[in-house]
């Protein structure tokens, strides 16, 4: 599909997709380019989906600025509209934006609303909705998660339908960002949305809300997607207890499971009424150093490091093979610009040992933070690393710190501490999330001339040829030169009974169908 | 009929596991009284089978835990294979989900789990019983002001204050020992005080007051060698709940440091597998409960001999 | 009583039963043999250790935890109780053979009321239905001459005083009507004046209903008014059997002989300390209570050096507590304690360790008064080393001394627990922890009240002996006169709190009395097997006149 | 003397809520920086923590939230502004609904399972007994949990998740939490037992049992009519205990079940410093905590005739 050639500029079917976004959701996401077909397993109606989640805590709310885990994400998408939505194969389809164009520097955007589309509560989705969606994560008092993502959009004009997006710079995936799970649109009143309300204009209406335990819902009947929502109702679960997941998957409590716990899938696999499935997107999982400060600061030990792990032996034992291995930068394969030409890194202590007598040294003693919170797996994970690297002269203590306040505690305090990345469905907005100059979450601290000059570039480039190149280029950087040992790039893996069936391709971008698990799937 | 097959055979390995406990547990009294010196072999004359089972048990335990390197076939943290395999004369327990010696993780975690269990009960009775002798001996204020702050701790529900206070300090072997010792030794201390309650009206020890005794004094020597037998009962309890907060803990996430083998964390770690019907998770659990059983079998001797009732 | 005539009721032959002990196997009671017909009283008498209760519980077929019958036979009635099964002995329990216990205040379930537990037994036996036997008790308990004996049923054990608890259990041993009954030791734990209603009403009631009884006792006086015939233990043999007055009059074996010859310990009257002489303690106008409960209205009395005051009460009477003020353990309301002429502070604590040594005290328990995981070398030598700086091997020569003097072979002793020693040897033990502090100045708060007559004769000459070898001044809290008669030069007696009468012995024991002191002393039983007959009639003739209250009312 | 009580129970209560305030002050990191996690920047928590009035001193966070407290308010959940009374209402309803459900089957079962083990001490049964408590309490509760899910639960006996909603009836509430209880009953059954067994063992010694047994009373009669009623204090207060830890200490089985209890509750807020929800929630643990202690010596000194019957 990237070389198709289409219209005035040379661009591949989602280049336009991004740039004139075409509303057909259904027809993407039935003849799209890759064939993806649902047709074979026609969808019935009716049934309640009960979903086992591993997240989800009593402090949840309403507000989508303070969405963060799978619960949030998943009741939101299907209770909430949004402008747009990644398909299951990974493009873009206009969803409360019915369409969208932007001017040649990719710095003035305007969304066309879709007409006719209402919430639950029976208000029109207007442009002032949008607009006022948006704002709740804009702004000096914003407290939201999502702010430093809107915080391009310099302004926001009304024009009837149309919605008119100026930003500060040209930003060639913007739809894509408007994707983002926070991005909610609510209803509003003078300009300000009710961060509280249990609206929505999604395909599910709200039953009961019970945070950290459970919610309820029942199709909307007006739902404006006419192949969407099959199930006539849908129960989301709180389960952290991942003992207590599968086993309520096992006994037929829920229908649905995430997060299935790698250590006993083998055994939950042997289970006929039970299916794996696992998708592989940008969810990565990483080793940070603090590239400012000793020993990090040195190439020579952060490749020593790179070349002190052992990426196949942490896919095979931490994700059971659900996984693949990464190659220290974080596109995964499913990103479109991934960089598989690069040289692989493989565990190799003799390379290790040079790289660190390069750097001066004859050993090397350094703490690894880990706790699970980090990432499922992230301890055991920091544990082999320690033992396949001592073969190197390397000698990593490794730390295990308390899951509680791991984010604010560890994350970005200590200088080599592991680290859960969800990905980005686009290059630029990895990049600039994690590696950029300066950006809040650059968790190795890491700055690099050339690479934040070719982000920049990038950024606003709109031929795809010319994107690839520098997409590459960032890659190999980052690969060679960067403060992030990424070893492996791990798989949603979900489980779900033989009663569910769902479309043969499953979003891969996020875990449970890209969120909308609730929307798309079916009981056969 | 199969399912009474299956119980019988269940029986017969019972019995067949009684027996030879029992019989073990006769050689190693037997063994034991010949080679003690005379005034020991007395007392251990009269101790029964359940007795000198668990004192069989715990020498086992100690013997392992000391000897671990000696014993272990592997490295605590080698990785010697894949992860899950099965039992086999190689690896007589099979491997853990990182591919460690399963057996290995055993014996290690012996020397861990007892050694920090011994450590922070032993911490949290000589806290709870200073305090509490300490009360009961000075009474008056000294005892309000103690036993007020003892009702605070207790209180609150112990997990979640353990849980609090390991966020604060930290999650490292010291701390954990150190916190769940205090919140232990507010139990000893209830039980030092109400013991040493009903000794201090005891004239012996208002002799020892009227002769001017300091505190010091009354209570090391006159008060505690009379608490010694509830308090080594307790004892024998709170070195096993040990254990369970450790795993508790760890189930909260707050474990111990890897690679470090325990028992609590490695029943937390592969708990999930017994909901497969594999037994691996049962073998740390019941390394645990085996050394409950034997410990408050020798304390409930102990016991027995200190309250001097002959059944 | 006795009649010959009547059917032998109970029979025993050539018993041995066998205690566990040191992880052995120890005979406690040998070759033992008695008979006893219907309606006859049988007194056992010994020592402790005799094995006296031992065979009195085997009598039903009952041994205490530890011990088991290793041979002869136990007939009751025909029924061979060795051989039977355990319910027909169980049956026989509580039914036809009924026992009362040593201390009714902790025999008597302290969650039931009184009545409850007396219809249990009838209950269980089904003799009667709850309502017949509740009417069987209140019509007992009046024959016990209990007050109030419509309601007092309906008393938890608690709210009832110990004599009258006596009496409530002799009327529970009676509710089904037995053919025998075990008194264990009934009225040992009560106060003189309390025993004799209690014994009166005992012999009554057996009288009454013409049961065969076994009384157990180590008290002579009081088996004399009981039995019809004496069987003397002693280290669970028999020394002789003979009928009651045969037995008073002509003991045959040296045993008994020595056994009748304690009561016999009396000393003259030391004379008097000279008027200037400062005495050693002076107790001066002390008023005390237990927080807001007086218990001592301004006592005051001297002790002089050499000289032993006896403290005279019943329980209750405060004389221990007297001792806990001169001790400085209740400082007192108002009053002082002197020492030497000079004032003490009222607090042990605000003592100095010289005035804290110059005052020591013997205590009634030996079990509680001894730390039972000190040995002997460590109860004495503490003292000796706390008060007196001696280390080493002058403190192990100062402890062998000690030992020596309270007549126990130090090699033996010094390393040994209390737990290892008889209750004669702890008190002697408690003696020479007195003595270590190199006092002026012995409390004995009851120190031989525990004790058997013979070893507490011992006691007490080894306290005289030591008295006069130290020039030690004793305060001797007693209730028994016998004691008194003993050992003191001045007697206080005391009631309620209040000094009722002091004075030099002599002068004391002879009349007249004030009529507290009256009761008290005639309250002591005698040898004579007629004196509680002549007593009571005495008594009822008097009630009319003098109007002589029962302590026990 | 209960008002006395009482007066030191508030003070409890307000040295907890300091403490626990303290605790929670002295955690790294705050609400804002948890909630917002991993997307966490320093804009978005300033402008957080101006919005909660996290950016005040703590004394006077502390002294609003006291404010609010006597006047019966105990505010909003600052996670979710929720108001708290709602939130723990329904939490504390199913805390307690659990931790009664337990005790029900508990109490009665541990009571039975004493007395028998006192009545035939030292016999194989009561071995055995004593053996199997001892393992199940050395067995972590998660493991037990899990355990009882693989043979109760897989085969469909009952549900492995006790999820019960508002709605549906008493019937199906104790079917749904059966596994739950059934947990915690093998937890607590074991300490509750001993102590019954013990609390009577130690009586049997007492001159009235001998003298009911020279009465001629059945050793069950002589157990449950002499004993028992002798025995109760000791046994009420380790029942106290029991459901005191039913009620604050089950958070492994509110997880293990997904179970929306208290405990789950305050780990969840502690772990994202929702302050005023932990304090609330320790607040009805103490609570909890200070009126069953209490409520046990009230029914201690009733089940003692000296202390209500004075002369």
């Amino acid at each position: 599909m990237r070389n198709t050639k289409n219209g005035r500029h040379v661009l591949d079917i989602s280049r336009r997709g991004l740039l004139q976004g075409a509303s057909a959701l259904g027809a993407a996401a039935l003849v799209g380019p890759l064939g993806t077909s649902y047709a074979s397993a026609a969808p019935k109606k009716g049934g309640t989906l009960r979903v086992g989640i591993g997240h989800g805590n009593t402090s949840d709310s309403y507000d989508p600025a303070t969405w963060t885990d799978l619960f949030a994400q998943t009741f939101s998408a299907a209770r909430c509209g949004y402008l747009t939505e990644i398909t299951a194969d990974g493009s873009l389809a206009g969803e409360v934006a019915e369409s969208w164009e932007a001017s040649d520097d990719a710095k003035v955007w305007t969304l066309k609303i879709r007409s006719g589309l209402e919430f639950h509560s029976g208000k029109t989705v207007t442009p002032d909705d949008v607009v006022a969606s948006l704002n709740h994560h804009r702004g000096e008092d914003s407290k939201s998660a999502a702010k430093p993502i809107v915080e391009a959009i310099k302004d926001m004009k009304i024009d009837g339908s149309n919605v008119v997006v100026t930003l500060e710079a040209g930003n060639a995936d913007f739809p894509f960002v408007l994707s983002d799970y926070h991005l909610a649109i609510l209803p509003s009143a003078d300009g300000k949305i009710d961060a509280n309300t249990s609206d929505g204009c999604g395909g599910y209406v709200v039953d009961s809300y019970e945070p950290g335990v459970r919610a309820t819902m029942k199709r909307n009947p007006n739902f404006w997607k006419e192949d969407r929502a099959h199930f006539d109702g849908a129960e989301l679960l709180t389960i952290a207890d991942s003992a207590a997941r599968q086993n309520a998957l096992v006994t037929g409590e829920v229908d649905v499971i995430d997060r299935v716990e790698l250590n006993t899938v083998h055994l939950l696999k042997r289970s006929k009424d039970i299916k794996i499935l696992a998708t592989t997107g940008t969810q990565h999982f990483t080793f940070a150093m603090d590239t400012r400060a000793a020993p990090y600061d040195d190439n020579n030990v952060r490749l020593a490091l790179k070349y002190a792990v052992d990426r196949e032996e942490l896919v095979e034992k931490i994700l059971s093979g659900y996984g693949e291995v990464g190659n220290d930068h974080p596109i995964g394969t499913s990103n479109r610009y991934h960089a598989s030409g690069l040289e692989q890194h493989a565990y190799d202590a003799d390379k290790a040992k040079y790289y660190l007598k390069q750097a001066g040294l004859d050993s090397l003693d350094v703490s690894l933070s880990a706790a699970d919170a980090a990432f499922a797996g992230a301890v055991d994970a920091a544990v082999l690393y320690s033992e396949k690297a001592a073969a190197a002269g390397i000698n990593i203590k490794v730390v295990r710190e308390p899951n509680d306040g791991y984010w604010s505690n560890i994350w970005m305090k200590k200088p080599f501490c592991a680290v859960y990345w969800g990905g980005r469905p686009t290059e630029d907005w990895m990049f600039t999330t994690a590696y950029a100059s300066g950006a809040p979450w650059n968790d190795s601290f890491w700055e690099h001339e050339k690479f934040n000059k070719l982000l920049l570039e990038a950024r606003s480039e709109l031929d795809d040829a010319k994107r690839r190149v520098m997409y590459e280029e960032m890659q190999a950087i980052v690969s060679s030169e960067g403060g992030v040992v990424i070893p492996m790039f791990a798989s949603y893996v979900m489980a779900h009974s033989t009663k569910v069936a769902h479309p043969e391709k499953v979003g891969a971008n996020w875990s449970l169908d890209g969120f909308r698990c609730v929307e798309r799937w079916w009981f056969a | 009929m199969e399912t009474l097959i299956s119980i019988l055979f269940f029986l017969f390995w019972a019995a067949l596991v009684i027996a030879v406990a029992a019989l073990a547990a006769w050689l190693f009294r037997a063994v034991i009284i010949a080679v003690s010196p005379k005034n020991l072999a007395k007392v251990l004359r009269t101790a029964p089978l359940t007795a000198s089972f668990g004192m069989l048990i715990i020498l086992i335990y100690v013997v392992v835990s000391v000897l671990a390197p000696a014993i272990a076939p592997f490295g605590e943290r080698e990785v010697v294979g894949g992860e899950y395999l099965p039992w086999d004369s190689t690896y007589i327990l099979g491997t853990d989900n990182l591919g460690r010696d399963m057996f290995t993780r055993i014996i290690y975690g012996a020397r861990n789990t007892v050694g920090i269990a011994f450590v922070t009960t032993a911490l949290a009775f000589i806290a709870g019983a200073i305090f509490g002798l300490l009360a009961a001996t000075v009474g008056g204020w000294l005892d309000q002001i103690l036993s007020r702050i003892v009702d605070v701790l207790m209180a609150i529900p112990a997990l979640i204050f353990a849980l609090l206070l390991l966020t604060i300090v930290g999650t490292s072997i010291i701390n954990m020992i150190l916190v769940i010792a205090l919140i232990d030794s507010t139990r000893v201390f209830r039980l030092a005080r109400a013991v040493a309650m009903n000794i201090v009206v005891m004239d012996y020890i208002e002799a020892a007051q009227l002769r001017g005794e300091g505190l010091w004094r009354l209570i090391t020597r006159e008060i505690l060698p009379n608490a010694m037998a509830p308090l080594v009962a307790e004892f024998g309890l709170r070195f096993c709940f040990v254990f369970l907060a450790i795993s508790a803990l760890s189930f909260l996430g707050l474990g111990i440091q890897p690679p470090t083998a325990d028992w609590g964390s490695m029943v937390r770690d592969n708990a999930t597998l017994i909901t497969f019907g594999d037994i691996t998770p049962l073998l740390p659990a019941g390394a645990i409960a085996l050394l409950t059983v034997a410990v408050n079998f020798v304390v409930d001797w102990m016991l027995h001999r200190a309250s001097g009732l002959k059944e | 009583m006795s009649d010959d005539e009547k059917p032998v009721l109970l029979t025993i032959r050539d018993l041995c039963i066998e205690g566990y002990a040191d992880e052995t196997w120890l005979e406690i009671v040998k070759d033992v043999s008695l008979d006893l017909r219907r309606g006859e009283v049988l007194g056992l008498i010994g020592e402790s250790g005799a094995g006296k209760s031992t065979i009195g519980l085997a009598a039903m077929g009952f041994t205490r935890d530890g011990c088991r019958i290793s041979g002869g036979t136990i007939t009751f009635d025909g029924i061979d109780l060795r051989a039977a099964p355990v319910t027909e002995r169980r049956a026989l329990r509580g039914k036809r053979i009924a026992y009362v216990a040593q201390s009714a205040a902790a025999s008597f379930n302290p969650a039931h009321k009184l009545i409850d537990q007396y219809s249990e037994g009838p209950l269980i036996h089904h003799v009667m239905g709850r309502k017949e036997a509740e009417n069987d008790a209140v019509e007992l308990y009046r024959r016990m001459r209990l007050p109030n004996p419509e309601e007092i049923g309906f008393r938890y054990p608690h709210q009832v005083s110990g004599g009258q608890l006596q009496r409530a259990m002799t009327a529970m041993a009676m509710a089904c009507r037995p053919d025998l009954i075990i008194f264990d030791e009934p009225t040992t734990a009560l106060d003189v004046t309390t025993q004799i209603e209690v014994l009166a009403a005992i012999r009554d009631i057996v009288e009454q209903f013409d049961t065969a009884a076994i009384y157990i006792t180590h008290d002579l006086a009081v088996v004399a008014q009981m039995a019809d015939k004496i069987k003397v233990l002693l280290r669970g043999e028999e020394v002789e059997e003979a009928d009651t007055r045969t037995m008073l009059a002509d003991p045959k074996q040296d045993y008994t002989k020595t056994l009748w010859a304690v009561r016999s310990l009396q000393r003259d009257e030391q004379p008097p300390a000279g008027a200037g002489e400062t005495p050693v303690v002076s107790v001066r106008d002390v008023t005390a209570a237990y927080g807001d409960v007086p218990v001592l209205y301004e006592v005051s009395f001297d002790i002089h050096a050499r000289r032993t005051v006896a403290v005279v009460g019943e329980s209750g009477s405060g004389k221990s507590t007297a001792a806990r003020v001169i001790t400085g353990l209740l400082p007192p309301l108002s009053g002082e304690v002197q020492f030497n002429g000079e004032t003490l502070p009222a607090d042990y604590r605000r003592r100095s360790k010289d005035q804290l040594r110059q005052a020591q005290m013997i205590y009634q328990m030996a079990d509680t008064a001894l730390n039972p995981k000190q040995r002997i070398r460590e109860i004495v030598g503490r003292p000796v080393e706390f008060y007196l700086g001696l280390r080493g091997k002058a403190l192990e020569a100062r402890i062998r001394e000690l030992l020596h003097l309270i007549e126990l072979e130090p090699d033996d002793f010094i390393d040994r627990l209390p737990s290892e020693l008889s209750g004669g040897q702890k008190q002697r033990i408690g003696i020479a922890r007195a003595l270590a502090a190199e006092p002026q100045f012995i409390i004995c708060d009851e120190v031989t009240s525990a004790l058997d007559q013979l070893v507490a004769e011992g006691i007490l000459r080894l306290l005289d002996r030591l008295q006069s070898e130290f020039k030690l001044a004793y305060m001797f809290i007693t209730h028994d006169l016998a004691t008194v008669r003993a050992i003191a030069d001045e007697v206080v007696v005391m009631k309620e709190g209040r000094i009722i009468e002091k004075g030099g012995k002599t002068e004391m024991f002879t009349p007249p009395h004030d009529p507290y002191t009256e009761l008290l002393l005639s309250s002591v039983p005698e040898m004579d097997p007629d004196w509680l007959d002549h007593l009571l009639a005495e008594r009822a003739a008097g009630r009319a006149g003098a109007g002589v209250k029962s302590a026990d009312a | 003397m209960i008002a006395q009580r009482i007066g030191l129970g508030l003070l409890t209560l307000f040295v907890i809520s300091l403490l626990i305030f303290g605790a929670i002050e002295l955690l790294p990191g705050d609400l804002a920086q948890e909630i917002l996690g991993q997307s966490a920047t320093p804009e978005t928590v300033a402008a957080f923590r101006r919005e909660l009035g996290l950016d005040l001193p703590a004394y006077e966070r502390y002294l609003g939230w006291l404010g609010g407290v006597l006047q019966g308010d105990f505010g909003n959940s600052l996670a979710n502004g929720r108001p708290i009374a709602d939130l723990i209402a329904g939490r504390l309803g199913n805390t307690l609904f659990l931790a009664l459900y337990a005790a029900a089957i508990a109490v009665p079962l541990s009571l039975a399972l004493g007395i028998l083990a006192a009545l035939y001490r030292n016999s194989l049964y009561d071995r055995a007994v004593n053996v199997f408590t001892l393992s199940s309490i050395s067995f972590p509760e998660f493991f037990v949990a899990y355990i009882l899910i693989f043979y109760l639960a897989q085969s469909g006996f009952f549900p492995s998740i006790a999820k019960i909603t508002p709605e549906a009836s008493l019937a199906e509430k104790l079917y749904r939490t059966f596994l739950p209880a059934l947990t915690l009953t093998l937890v607590v059954t074991a300490h509750m037992m001993r102590m019954t067994r013990a609390a009577i063992i130690n009586l049997l010694a007492s001159p009235y049992i001998e003298m009911a047994r020279l009465k001629g009373v059945q050793p069950g009669r002589l157990i449950v009519r002499h004993a028992l009623p002798n025995a109760l204090a000791p046994i009420i207060n380790v029942i106290a205990l029991n459901l005191a830890y039913l009620i604050t200490g089950v958070v492994v089985v509110e997880v293990v079940f997904v179970y929306p209890g208290l405990g789950q509750l305050m780990v969840d807020s502690v772990a994202k410093r929702d302050i005023t929800v932990v304090q609330a929630a320790a607040l009805i643990f103490a609570c909890a905590y200070v009126l069953l202690n209490l409520t046990a010596d009230v029914l201690s000194t009733m089940s003692n005739p000296r202390l209500i019957h004075r002369r």
